[in-house]
């Protein structure tokens, strides 16, 4: 199916392995990039694309195989070598320093550790013909980030690459930080830069932008590319049925075990609720002993509505409440939350979740610690009992509450954190994607628990990335786009397609719809700006 | 457009020039090391008529010509000095003094204790009778530099612009005051060092012969051990010349002696000297024939052997504390020591200085006297029932003063009658 | 009801060995624990007069007055922090009881006046360095000249004073308590440890202190309230520091400020050598026991071999270095990306 | 945000003011109030408060680069090294009769250094916590000084009154303050300001943008041990001799004077003006209490009053400023 390229790559993945420890991030990879071209690096999250981008743009450095530039075998041990062989990158976070000015957070890295490569005039000519034609103003580049929006920080970043001199550039999900004119000046950029013969590596998840822009696209799946395709085969579908591993993605797709629920019993609710400034408002209701499933692609609200919903982070307008026995009580904070009844299952394990210098048991205990105290004193051996219970329940590997946390797989490290609020029994519980790079056999054991937990009563709210999870275990979908609900799927209209298209804010139903939301995600954008 | 020094190759570049600095480094570090040998070969570099500062060093020709120039009736107290000051003529020769009423300063490079608040205490006394006599303008200007040398250089210099005709400068660091001092000097400001010794060669310095103080407890401590055994130097500070130059007194009488000396560091603090001789004791189970005190030992140290269950040996005493009088009948353990208050230090300094006011001149630059002794036959006239072992007074010179005016006849020359004031110590609280 | 759940496969736990961390971890609290041992063997060897009751006893007497005072010090770096005030809370408990004493106050009633200062010091500390997340280098800095500074004004710098009999009993090797031949000092510290081990293995608190110091993040998603562990730890750690100073007044005989000065680097050091490293999460006071033998014989050792005070300083710097190397190191910029 | 609405005038200048300005006008207040204090002040008097100052100031600046590097960045032995300093010229050169003005000042220049490599390689190659790497050089450093240096001397060669002297329309330290300046004047027209700015105050961007993280924060610490020389220097001349106990006493006030000048202890805010100004804030506080007649138990309490609000106020200032 991959078309091979006429001229030599000007980079090239030839069989590239690397592991986290015990975790494999990306097995036997094989990309090149073709002078001229833009290259599209498309997948669903822990597909392996970042680890790409990591290891091109010489953050990491490959455990087998190698990286060819023009054909001859590199060692990019360092960001600075891999600008040596003009291959720059524009992350996904808006990596500036806050307290240099714009001019200097664009250069900085150009010159030695004294020597300036340019003079100030230049740097500031250089940058500011950048920053015209991506069509923001040249004050960004005096002023401290501080106070600069995040597109124009990601405008800041995106001059950083293109004022060095470069043969490929790696936007790795880039675009999402941008407003939609912005994008589509740095696209016209980028048409000129490709006539130069420079290419360019487009990591996103938007279908939209990919087919305007890609000449070929390289699929990654679970850490293996899937292959390599040409414009022509390029589309949408094509491509999501690459992803999903599925050659049915277009087809009508029903989930076991699918129960809709037509009792509005609604125990949790947003009302009016604005996730970010300026975010359109919407209301969202959870109905008591369903799984309702928050989809969405990254940085598109999904995880922000979780956070307002546990009230772990604050609404920027309108309310959250919350049904204890009967009357509402407006959610104010996660503390006040957790005693009504909500328990938040934190999204990125190691920065939010986990402790890792404790161990399993300490780990899982952590919340409902003063449930077995007595003047502060806690009952080891109650703890311990509780412990087990809900080690057993999960299902953790190695059985031992003694082992330190951090010898867990993914799976099992997770399966402890859930476990953590799991243990103080609530109402209702928010998982914020909690199955991210988590082996199938935890996947399946998750599933059986949640319906577990819902025939139990419990009122479960999770987010997911992943498509077919959400489909599998979720009675109701509400998919996030442009900070807000852009849809809630259910019964005959949750489907992969459905979710799919809402991701990237579209309707299956009808083609047209899809203008008039880009219409409003724009001016979304705009205000943002 | 890529520049030839990209980011690695000066990668490459910083390391390899990093190493060279850090063995530079190295080299600079170890001739400092060097130096700790080194140092000993004499100081050429004072070719003045002021002798050299030689803490710890034997005698050198001009030390001991030095000597030969002081007056007969005061040579005792000056053994040594060279181990804590320098000698020479006197710095203010042509300086006039100005006519009363005077303004009294008092420097303090320190507070914090009962010793220096003592110290004040009796110089605030002093100028108080001075001031019914009418020789004094305003009250006394005091500072405390919490041991910083160049804050106390700058209080020095604020008192000199505040108009002061006499500047008591309290236990000054050797070194860090002496520009102070000169710019006091060139203001006509009589400066006068008190209870320490100092390099500078440019102030009046009043201080006791520590070298003949510590020789003298150490021959007491000879004679009781009857010259064999091993005696621990319970020592001061290091490098502080005041302490240098007792231990430096006491070793050269040991060695004489032939007997064993070993060391602890104390620092003049009884926590840590009672921990250091809890820990000598614990690593040394053989006999102790006696330890003399560098300043501030002899309490904590009895109570370091009486705790390890060792017999008490003959322990010196040195600054006269009435702990240590305490502990002396506590233990019924004869010992010796010396007055050495700061009160009395204040009051010599006053002497000295109202002398100079009143016109005489100084043979030397620094004028050195002997301690009271304590011993077993005058113990019952320092002795007070209140004294305890937590006493922080000291005991006093019987007759008022560590000695008479007369002993400075021979030290001064020419001038009037300096005016005169009773110390009043006997009047300090005992507690 | 577990019965429904098919277990996740478990050959990928078992093959997951336990990271280096925990390795080494392991390896160096066996080291850790056995070094004060084997710096007794040495020391016993180069100077068998260490051998006896009260040579035991006066090590131990010695190492209490330390141990005490490096309770607070522990805690606060567990939790990612430094305490720069315990010296001046020392010298503060020390000046205290001797002057009050002195001035006839019962010994209760110091006792609590020294609690209530103690504890007002920790709680600034422990809030001040919770705002706008301010280093508690600087923040404890200003406490420590704050207290001593106080102390002086209150007493005129006069801090000489009584100290009461039983105190000197209790730090002297030969004391001993209900005819036990052991010093109170170190049953005050004995004491000491076994409630700071409780409470850092069996309390609530213990719990949330290491969860702090671990991951603040998610320490506050799991429901801790990092600036009430603070204010306790800095507490605890003052409560503690004031005991020292009251040993230390019985022990010297006198009273000063400055008494507790060697102590701000000897309680970083005991830590250190005890494997707690500084980058908090980790650690306990177990190892600052022995972090705090080690160092007590050591010097020991280096009075008995007659080494003076200044290569002492020069060798516990090195041995720092050599230690932290293996404990503590920082991770690069890129495993941060 | 709610702060933007509250307070939009206060954060504005926040956000237009130079991160020293608030030291600054602390300074100027204190000038005043020392001014009323001491008619002889302003007339000369100024000239030898800032001599006694210049150790401290000199040290303070000498602190800046490494707090300025970020990650914890902090140099607890700039105070030993300097005492090193003053040991090696007064107890190594000078007996030695090596004590030619190039010379000294060459060799205070590369004991700084030495000293700042050593603390460099522990922190950015070994990756020691900045704490505690320069804790132990701290002790290091102050253990050889008093060994090398038993007793303090006072023999120095005529050339060093130079610095001493106040003569001139200016004290002669100011020429050796503004000359440490303009040095890093120049070094903040190199690539190496940017350089060290990026890496304080984002080590991930600045690492990503190219910069070689390592080799910045090495140089910093060099920088450190370099002024810490010259601090030595002038230290041995303010003293008029060296004593191996007074350099370590001074590593604590560096510390304040920075956090007092306005520097971020996080690293990549601030600047060598700002911990010179917040020195003299330091030193003018002593002062002014000295002529108040304050005992220094009061001005100890000051000190740490002022130190703790001045840190609270900056940090709350800081927060402000940032605020979107």
């Amino acid at each position: 199916m991959s078309t091979p390229p006429l001229e030599p790559a000007v980079v090239e993945l030839a069989g590239i392995t690397h592991r986290y420890g015990p975790t494999v991030a990306l097995s036997d990879c094989r990309l090149s990039i073709a002078p001229g071209e833009v290259h599209g690096l498309v997948g669903e999250n822990g597909s392996g694309k970042s680890t790409v981008v990591k290891l091109l743009s010489g953050i990491m450095r490959p455990t087998e195989g190698e990286v060819r530039v023009g054909g001859k075998a590199v060692d990019l041990r360092s960001p600075a070598a891999a600008q040596r062989h003009e291959i720059v990158t524009v992350f996904q976070e808006t990596l500036v320093s806050d307290e240099c000015s714009g001019l200097d957070n664009v250069f900085a890295g150009t010159d030695g550790i004294f020597r300036r490569a340019r003079s100030g005039r230049a740097e500031r000519e250089a940058a500011e013909r950048v920053v015209a034609s991506l069509g923001a103003s040249p004050a960004i580049l005096q002023s401290s980030p501080h106070h600069l929006s995040l597109a124009e920080r990601q405008v800041l970043t995106l001059t950083r690459a293109l004022v060095r001199p470069w043969k490929l550039l790696i936007l790795d999900e880039a675009t999402s930080a941008l407003d939609l004119s912005t994008r589509d000046r740095l696209f016209a950029v980028l048409a000129d830069h490709r006539r130069e013969g420079r290419s360019v590596l487009f990591v996103s998840h938007r279908m939209d932008e990919l087919e305007i822009l890609i000449d070929r696209a390289t699929v990654q799946r679970s850490g293996r590319t899937v292959g390599t395709v040409g414009k022509d085969e390029a589309t949408p579908a094509r491509l999501l049925s690459m992803m999903s591993g599925r050659s049915d993605a277009g087809e009508h797709h029903v989930r076991a075990g699918a129960r809709s629920r037509q009792a509005a019993d609604v125990v949790l609710r947003g009302v009016d609720l604005s996730l970010v400034a300026q975010a359109p408002a919407f209301d969202l209701d959870v109905r008591r002993g369903e799984i309702l499933g928050i989809g969405g692609l990254d940085g598109q609200g999904g995880s922000h509505l979780v956070e307002v919903l546990a009230g772990v982070r604050p609404t920027a307008s309108g309310r959250v409440e919350v049904d204890r026995d009967g009357s509402w009580t407006r959610v104010t904070g996660y503390r006040q939350a957790f005693r009504s009844g909500i328990a938040y299952v934190p999204g990125k394990r190691q920065e939010e979740g986990l402790f890792p210098s404790m161990t399993v048991g300490d780990n899982l205990s952590m919340a409902t610690l003063p449930r077995h105290a007595r003047a502060g004193l806690f009952r080891s051996s109650s703890v311990l009992t509780r412990v087990r219970e809900e080690m057993t329940r999960l299902g953790v590997v190695p059985h031992d509450p003694s082992y330190p946390i951090t010898g867990l797989s993914g799976g099992n490290a997770q399966k402890v954190l859930v476990g953590r609020w799991l243990a103080a029994e609530p109402d209702v519980l928010i998982l914020n994607d909690p199955l991210r790079g988590v082996d199938l056999g935890t996947k399946r054991d998750f599933y059986a628990l949640l319906r577990e937990l819902t025939e139990a009563g419990t009122t479960v709210v999770m987010l997911s990335t992943e498509i077919e999870e959400l489909l599998t275990c979720c009675d109701r979908v509400a998919v996030c786009q442009a900070e807000r609900v852009f849809d809630v799927l259910e019964g005959e209209d949750l489907t992969y397609d459905a979710v799919l298209a809402a991701m990237f804010g579209r309707h299956v139903s009808d083609e047209q719809s899809s203008d008039e939301q880009s219409s409003d995600h724009d001016t979304h954008r705009k205000v943002t700006l | 457009m890529t520049a030839p020094s990209t980011p690695e190759t000066s990668r490459a570049g910083w390391r390899r020039s990093a190493l060279a600095v850090l063995l530079v480094g190295f080299v600079v570090l170890l001739t400092a090391c060097g130096g700790l040998s080194a140092d000993e070969d004499g100081d050429s570099a004072s070719a003045d008529e002021y002798t050299a500062l030689g803490t710890g060093k034997p005698a050198t020709e001009a030390d001991t010509a030095a000597l030969e120039d002081v007056p007969a009736s005061a040579r005792d107290a000056y053994a040594g000095f060279w181990h804590s000051t320098r000698l020479g003529p006197n710095p203010y020769a042509d300086w006039k003094p100005s006519k009363a009423p005077w303004k009294f300063c008092y420097s303090s490079s320190y507070q914090g204790n009962t010793w220096r608040q003592e110290g004040l205490t009796v110089a605030e006394g002093i100028v108080d009778q001075l001031d019914e006599q009418g020789l004094v303008d305003g009250d006394m200007i005091v500072s405390d530099a919490d041991n910083n040398a160049s804050l106390q250089a700058t209080q020095v210099n604020t008192m000199v612009q505040k108009g002061c005709d006499v500047v008591l400068v309290m236990q000054p660091p050797t070194v860090g005051l002496c520009n102070a001092f000169e710019s006091a000097k060139d203001a006509g400001v009589l400066v006068v060092v008190m209870q320490t010794g100092t390099d500078c060669t440019n102030a009046i310095q009043s201080d006791f012969g520590s070298y003949f103080a510590g020789q003298t407890s150490a021959k007491w401590l000879v004679e009781k051990t009857g010259g064999e055994g091993t005696v621990v130097m319970c020592d001061g500070i290091p490098g502080v010349a005041a302490a240098e130059a007792r231990q430096a007194g006491a070793t050269q009488v040991f060695e004489e002696a032939g007997l064993t000396v070993e060391h602890i560091t104390g620092e003049w603090t009884p926590s840590t000297i009672k921990s250091q001789m809890l820990q000598y004791l614990t690593t040394h189970p053989d006999d102790v024939a006696g330890v003399w005190d560098g300043g501030v030992c002899a309490v904590p140290v009895t109570e370091a052997f009486e705790q390890a269950g060792r017999d008490l040996p003959f322990v010196t005493g040195f600054e006269g504390a009435c702990a240590w009088l305490a502990n002396w009948k506590k233990t019924d353990k004869e010992s010796i020591g010396f007055t050495q208050g700061a009160g009395q230090g204040v009051v010599e300094a006053f002497k000295v200085a109202l002398r100079m006011l009143a016109g005489q001149q100084p043979e030397l630059n620094t004028l050195l006297y002997p301690l009271p002794e304590i011993n077993a036959s005058n113990f019952d006239e320092f002795y007070k029932p209140e004294m305890t072992l937590s006493s922080g007074c000291n005991a006093q010179p019987l007759d008022g003063e560590s000695v008479p005016s007369s002993y400075y006849d021979d030290l001064f020359s020419g001038g009037d009658e300096p005016a005169t004031f009773e110390s009043r110590l006997d009047q300090l609280p005992v507690k | 009801m577990s019965t429904t759940i098919t277990h996740g496969d478990p050959s990928l736990a078992a093959a997951s060995p336990p990271p280096p961390k925990r390795r080494t971890a392991r390896a160096s609290s066996v080291l850790v624990y056995l070094s004060p041992v084997a710096m007794f063997v040495v020391l016993t060897l180069t100077t068998p007069g260490v051998l006896s009751t009260t040579g035991v006893m006066s090590l131990l007497v010695l190492a209490s007055v330390l141990g005490l005072a490096a309770v607070g010090q522990t805690w606060a770096v567990m939790i990612g922090g430094i305490d720069l005030s315990i010296p001046a809370t020392i010298g503060m408990a020390n000046v205290l009881v001797t002057t009050l004493y002195a001035e006839g106050w019962g010994f209760p009633r110091i006792v609590l006046l020294v609690v209530v200062v103690s504890l007002a010091i920790g709680t600034a500390n422990g809030l001040l360095s919770s705002l706008f997340g301010l280093h508690p280098l600087v923040v404890t800095l200003g406490m420590a000249s704050l207290v001593t500074g106080s102390v002086l004004v209150a007493t005129d710098g006069n801090t000489g004073g009584d100290v009461p009999g039983f105190i000197t009993d209790a730090v002297s090797p030969v004391g001993s308590v209900w005819g036990i031949g052991v010093p109170a000092a170190v049953i005050l510290w004995l004491a000491t440890l076994a409630v700071v081990l409780l409470v850092e293995r069996r309390t609530v608190f213990g719990r949330r202190l290491y969860a702090l110091g671990s991951n603040e993040r998610a320490a506050r998603l799991a429901l801790v309230r990092p600036v009430v562990v603070r204010v306790v730890v800095y507490s605890v750690g003052a409560l503690c520091a004031s005991a020292a100073g009251v040993l230390l007044a019985g022990f010297s005989g006198g009273a000063s400020v400055s008494i507790g000065d060697p102590y701000l680097f000897s309680t970083i050091t005991a830590v250190v050598v005890g494997g707690t490293s500084l980058l908090g999460g980790a650690g306990t006071y177990a190892r600052t026991v022995a972090g705090v033998l080690v160092t007590t014989m050591f010097t020991t050792l280096l009075v008995g071999l007659e080494i003076g005070p200044n290569m002492q300083q020069v060798m516990l710097g090195v041995a720092i270095l050599l230690l932290i190397t293996v404990y503590g190191r920082d991770r690069h910029v890129a495993q941060r990306l | 945000m709610s702060a933007t609405v509250a307070t939009p005038l206060l954060q504005t200048v926040a956000r237009k003011v130079p991160y020293f300005v608030p030291a600054l006008v602390a300074v100027a207040v204190m000038l005043l109030l020392t001014a009323s204090e001491s008619e002889t002040f302003l007339s000369g008097g100024w000239k030898l408060v800032l001599v006694y100052a210049s150790p401290l100031v000199l040290l303070a600046m000498a602190q800046a680069p490494v707090v300025l590097s970020g990650g914890g960045g902090l140099d607890l032995s700039v105070g030993p090294t300097a005492g090193l300093v003053s040991v090696v010229i007064a107890a190594v050169l000078i007996p030695r009769d090596l004590s030619v003005a190039w010379l000294v000042i060459v060799v205070a220049l590369l004991t700084g250094a030495a000293a700042g490599a050593v603390n460099a390689t522990l922190v950015t190659l070994v990756r020691i916590p900045p704490i505690i790497a320069t804790l132990a050089t701290y002790l290091v450093f102050a253990g050889l000084a008093t060994q090398v240096l038993g007793a303090p001397t006072g023999f120095l060669p005529e050339w060093m009154s130079w610095f001493t002297s106040v003569d001139g329309v200016l004290p002669n330290v100011l020429y050796v303050i503004l000359g440490v300046g303009l040095v890093w004047l120049l070094l903040t027209r190199t690539a190496y300001w940017r350089n060290l700015l990026m890496v304080g105050s984002n080590d991930r961007a600045a690492y990503t943008a190219g910069v070689n993280v390592t080799a910045v924060r090495f140089l910093a610490y060099l920088l450190t041990g370099v002024m810490a020389g010259v601090a030595g220097l002038v230290l041995t001349a303010v003293l008029g001799g060296a004593d191996a106990t007074v350099g370590p006493t001074y590593t604590l006030q560096a510390i304040a004077a920075v956090a007092l000048g306005g520097l971020s202890l996080a690293g990549g805010r601030g600047g060598l003006f700002g911990a010179a100004v917040g020195a003299v804030l330091l030193f003018l506080i002593q002062n002014y209490l000295t002529l108040t007649e304050a005992s220094s138990f009061e001005l100890q309490m000051a000190y740490g009053v002022v130190l703790i609000v001045a840190i609270v106020a900056n940090g709350a200032w800081d927060r402000k400023r940032k605020a979107r």
